[in-house]
């Protein structure tokens, strides 16, 4: 036996032995106590023999990594392609930044927040600097007797975690700070997300108990971002040249590209909520494919007829609409109410980001708000709706339409307050200290040379 | 016949278009450049290597008009073009022979 | 136990009892009748447990992104970076609406009428809006006792629905009405796509039974979309300035993008085609891996000889001319025959696009026929050679080259009869009625400003 | 049972009796002798049944696709964008060419040479042609008892071999003639890497025995090509205008697609070296994403605090750089070390594509060396330092931190002197045989028209 | 010697660019430029933005040519250049004092 | 007042603007065009359609002066921007009758 196949075959047994190995970052090191590292092992690997299947590791990792794929290049191109070019590496960076930021946090304390006891609103520090996880540390599945590694658990929803508020700086995007980005984006993931994430989805989440209906994270993720970029959007002000000057897209090719990317990303967020690669994921995952098809023809229909002309841009607008409506929906509809849904939400998405949003008159740049709010909340009331056997839903224990809707109506109503709330407390409080927004000379000219020094296109 | 050439900063193209068609002038031409001048511009940085960008975008607006319409046209630029920040542009003003319109093949006047 | 374990727990149990949502659409549910849910649920699970692999759901569902992926945003791109920059919006709109339309009607009828019952030529609407299909229905395997979820092979087969019109449009794209290119899509799916997939994929289809070997679709994709497109250009005529305008790709880095993606992404397509990730797998995806780069060195060296320059558009179509050949032939041939099929599919395929299409004058703007009609006639005929065993084929029982390549052919005519005549008849209908082109002055200008009323880059 | 489906069941017992189909080109094919081919296979069929998991397949399968995504479009994309748009095209034109000429040679003899038998420094030719591989043959895991099919395995690898000679060929980017990129990558395959690789991977390699810990192959891949590239890039001398002239990449917008192409693609790289879809897996994908979020909080920390502003470029590089130095750690290290490692790789190599680099003033186009020579050697050391246990790390039989660092150092060394050595004995000879650079007069007015005859761009 | 200015619409530049070659000219060079003038824009619509897009893509060519052969570069280029739509765009010829070609130092007549 | 407008190479630029500089001129102009004339194109080929492409990348430099330093400017772009090699471009030069600085409202010698 060689000694790297040796190395490689040992390592589990020895991982059975390694405390945390910084004890001085660790909050909350769960002791190594009990049976010596040889039995704990022999016993973790019986477990997880038992309990976890290689076709369900295998899909959670291709979902985690479907999920970072709708981050970088996804999102930062869906988003990046709709700013003027002079702001295209704003864009870029700060959705690779975020994430980058996301990803370290939830490490050091993210996942602890979110996932680990604590009440019904927030978590606790017991696994801070993932302290006591190791590769045998195993995170249930919706079915008992079905596990998978926590390490991949923790990935999965990390990328989530990621994701969350590189979606809110769209509605800002153009005209906010570099620093000031980030800094929101790590105070509203510790005020905001850590929490929510909690209480949809903690063993013990309040929403969770209440008997909400969330399959894939409509509240956590999309509500949730809407509203956090809608209120920066406000207190941040216009953009100069809002309504005056021209502002059109500088490359729809690269938001064709990025819609793409997140339309086959969203799988893994969708489906990859499922936790295994089970029959039922069939479910979500046509659901996720055919609410997305009928929201590109919902808006581009409902163009047509409005506006004389479909455009492209309506059509991955309605794609992405689509996608956030059923992401609350996916493992309750079926593939007919998955289509109904994802058309509705085309439609109603199209009146917000065209008639509403001007009537009032904000400058949401990328209309996250009008997406991924007006989106999620229609999403998650009406998974009170499709889930019904009756419209081929796929029920629930003693279910009744009135009852659950407004279950969900309390879930969006918390989300709502919460996030908004906290957002307004957090980007007021940057806003005095700070200051929100470049002087105007720099965003005339653009934020890539100003603030990172580098323009997106040379000739 | 004049035609007047103008370099101006991008943003200010709509304003200065309003402020000549707000003075009957409705035909002009556009062209993007580069200019190099007292403005002075960025460093750009791209791991190792460091560019110091001297050229800066700007438009160049280039309207024919009759001789006599000359001073309004170049009154109308500098007001609508003007931040009072350097870089702001320059007017040049320069005679032509002669005019065509394609489409039609009036000369002079009548092809502006 | 949480409600919200409990729920997804409890689903499949539940599922059991759910009839079709919407009997008013279905044609042709399947009674609810027999035992009781819970048994039947207790039954479903057990057969489910004991047929399905998690690892073959993990694959197939990542299969069924994988072709996904090949259509948005990898064939959008591949198609969208050869026309000029005013038609860009046009080819991505109308690559991204037949995906959403077709997947519609998949669900509505197209996956009835291609898999379910019926005689040797089309199915029956049996299954019309899916009526009967539960997460706990299940589809066979190429192996005894190997099943995986229906929900999941309706997704994998619904992706080749998707991709195979929007493969057609490219042969004429930067002339044809926004609408009538999505009419056509829609008739041409119901009329030949479904029937053809029907023939050779069908439990009773004649092709399937006459003995045509077509591993992933090579007829039912690519001959079909080829000679459809080929028609749809000779009817709708040469693109304004053909012959006499410079008409480059506007940016062959859009096309490098695609022809990456669509390679990736073809795996999907050849290796998902085995329905299980058992080591025959391994086979398909060598095959698809050398097959590719065999066709790039071929068509790289053959224009290198005759142009004197190799150029990167020669190398990616090649790529892709590979990939096509390849298609039918993934599951018979060895590698080195793959690698053999490919140069030779590159060869061809750059005479054809070169040589014969400028010696008949047509117009087939993106060389849909040249790419996929030319390569996958050449890969469904070398398919009856590369399968030899004494080429290193995996051989077939009672094999004989001459017969089975004359099996493989009549494959081929079918295929290239049946698309063609009713190609011809569905573009002459629409001509008559909507006409097909839009004004000179519209084409002059660009479909994108004109048909969806933007544009795809401002600088 | 009709003959579509029998011939597919039919096929494996086919294959039993399937001999190597180009006998004249296989060096030393395998006699099909012993029992008869039916028994042959049945047995076969059981051992694959009994250590063969469908998950594991699934996953390997997921993981050469995300190698290949990393090269096509990914690496073409990092580096096309970093480059000038007269020289794009032939970026992704050696990328390209040279990914489908190392698949071709790995399956004629690159696989044979860096697997099969041999001594310690080179395997032999005895699986040229891939003689004797079938289906049925499989290849072992790090786990007594798990195996994987043969084949799988060879298209795993082969996307590694693809890979290496590409990433070198950035460090000499807009200089050299296409034909004499293609010889060295040739060339410095068969005298470089192949028998690198047999030193680390193969069962009786070098510096496997030795004891080195290289993970996914940062020695082998990355140290490998940074120092081929650099020695390149200094006899080729340095591009005409440097130093002199600006030289701006053309579009760090392709720059960020491709680098988060090679983010979700390193997946496959990384945790696809775990070869199982198993918990330890799950460790190696949480240290692949914090390693990178980790570098890329690193590159721009120290940017902004050096140069005054963080930029994109600095970003996106500071992934690579992170991703370069877990490529050998990351299974080795823990999620806190995977950070700290991530860091200090984004400032060690910031520091050396700044000020280092340009105090020796050659010309790395592309800081092939700085990011991938100095982030695989920073790597390669610091996987001696993370593995303690100490540390977080898994640990190591009768670890001892000198020692092993020790060890490590060794195998960079060799690395360094043997690619080193022989590619400035491969690209001297090239350069007297054919001449390394094209004309001042082609190189100044781009690669992309004189050598291929194309442009990448037309408005 | 003149220099001969004109607009045109963008897919006309070989007919011109053949036309002009045609009476022995056989240097020009070529500017994308905007244009307003009658002919009319289109709306482009972003989601909820609507704007009015009233400058539109065109060419402009500049051939330094002997003052004698300015009516018959003008004609060449009205006679290929016109469609008889609106929107074809205008000639102006302006002197020019001076011409050089780098290459050689030549100037005036023999610099073209 | 003079324009001199000189056609270069595009990789000369920094050469000329550096020449220029140096003769005490500190304000320029450049656009971005294509060339016709004695240099030869190529052919690019795209699948089966071959063009001959005869209009290659230039930059056009215009360059507002007195008129007394026409000539020192001429030759400073001469000299900076030659290769020798044909399609080294042109220098045209001609006369202004106004110039004026857009922040300032300055005029003539002063604009410059
Ligand atoms: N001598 C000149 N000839 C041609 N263009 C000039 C000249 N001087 C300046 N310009 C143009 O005018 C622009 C503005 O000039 P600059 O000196 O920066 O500021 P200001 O207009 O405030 O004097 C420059 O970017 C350049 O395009
Ligand atoms: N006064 C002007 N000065 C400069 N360019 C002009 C002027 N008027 C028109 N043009 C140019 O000529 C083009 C065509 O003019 P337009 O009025 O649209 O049509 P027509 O050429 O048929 O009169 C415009 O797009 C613009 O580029
Ligand atoms: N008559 C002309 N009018 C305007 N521009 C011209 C003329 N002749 C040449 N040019 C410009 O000068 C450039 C160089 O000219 P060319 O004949 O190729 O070489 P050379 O400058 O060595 O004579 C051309 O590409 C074109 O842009």
């Amino acid at each position: 036996m060689t000694f790297k196949t040796w190395s490689r075959a040992g390592l589990p047994a020895l991982l059975g032995a390694v405390a945390l190995a910084l004890p001085a970052l660790a909050q909350d090191a769960a002791p190594a106590a009990g049976p010596g590292p040889a039995e704990a092992m022999a016993a973790a690997v019986q477990t997880a023999a038992s309990t976890v299947n290689k076709g369900d590791v295998a899909w959670m990792m291709t979902s985690s990594l479907l999920v970072l794929l709708m981050i970088v290049p996804g999102l930062a191109l869906f988003y990046g392609g709709l700013v003027r070019a002079k702001n295209m590496l704003s864009i870029l960076m700060q959705v690779l930044t975020i994430c980058a930021v996301m990803m370290v946090i939830w490490v050091l304390y993210g996942y602890s927040l979110a996932f680990n006891g604590g009440n019904a609103f927030i978590g606790d520090f017991g696994k801070a600097f993932l302290a006591g996880v190791t590769p045998e540390s195993l995170s249930d599945t919706f079915t008992k007797g079905v596990q998978i590694p926590e390490y991949v658990f923790i990935c999965f929803q990390m990328t989530f975690a990621a994701i969350t508020p590189a979606l809110a700086i769209g509605a800002f995007a153009e005209r906010i700070k570099f620093p000031v980005v980030i800094l929101f984006s790590i105070l509203w993931a510790t005020f905001v997300y850590f929490p929510i994430a909690h209480m949809v989805w903690g063993a013990n989440g309040y929403l969770l108990t209440r008997g909400a209906l969330d399959f894939a994270g409509g509240t956590v993720v999309h509500i949730n971002a809407g509203i956090a970029g809608l209120v920066g959007a406000i207190i941040a002000g216009k953009r100069i040249g809002f309504g005056t000057e021209q502002l059109p897209p500088h490359s729809l090719v690269m938001t064709l590209i990025g819609a793409g990317l997140l339309w086959v990303g969203w799988f893994g967020f969708n489906v990859g909520s499922n936790l295994e690669a089970n029959a039922f994921a069939g479910l979500v995952m046509i659901n996720t494919f055919v609410a997305t098809a009928g929201a590109v023809l919902g808006w581009l229909v409902i163009e047509w007829l409005v506006r004389g002309k479909p455009s492209m841009l309506g059509g991955v607008s309605g794609a992405i609409a689509g996608l956030v409506a059923i992401t609350p929906a996916c493992g309750s509809a079926g593939p007919l109410g998955a289509i109904v849904l994802g058309a509705v939400a085309g439609i109603v998405c199209f009146f917000f980001c065209t008639t509403v949003k001007n009537a009032f008159g904000y400058d949401d740049s990328l209309d996250v708000f009008g997406v991924h709010g007006v989106g999620g909340i229609l999403g998650a009331i009406a998974t009170g709706i499709v889930v019904s056997p009756a419209l081929g839903g796929v029920g629930k224990d003693g279910y009744d339409m009135a009852t659950q809707v407004m279950i969900q109506a309390e879930g969006v109503a918390i989300t709502l307050l919460w996030s908004g709330i906290a957002s307004v407390i957090i980007f007021t409080i940057l806003k005095i200290i700070f200051g929100l927004r470049p002087t105007a000379a720099v965003e005339r000219e653009g934020l890539d040379i100003n603030e990172h020094g580098e323009r997106a296109y040379h000739s | 016949m004049k035609i007047v050439m103008a370099i101006i900063k991008p943003f200010k193209l709509e304003e200065v278009r309003d402020a000549l068609t707000g003075i009957g002038v409705h035909g002009l031409t556009v062209t993007e450049v580069k200019g190099y001048g007292r403005q002075k511009g960025h460093t750009e940085i791209y791991r190792g290597a460091e560019y110091a960008v001297s050229f800066l975008p700007k438009l160049k607006i280039e309207v024919a008009v009759a001789a006599d319409q000359v001073s309004k046209v170049v009154e109308a630029i500098t007001a609508s073009a003007k931040t009072g920040q350097i870089g702001d542009g320059k007017i040049f003003v320069f005679a032509i022979d002669h005019a065509v319109r394609i489409r039609t093949g009036e000369v002079d006047a009548d092809a502006l």
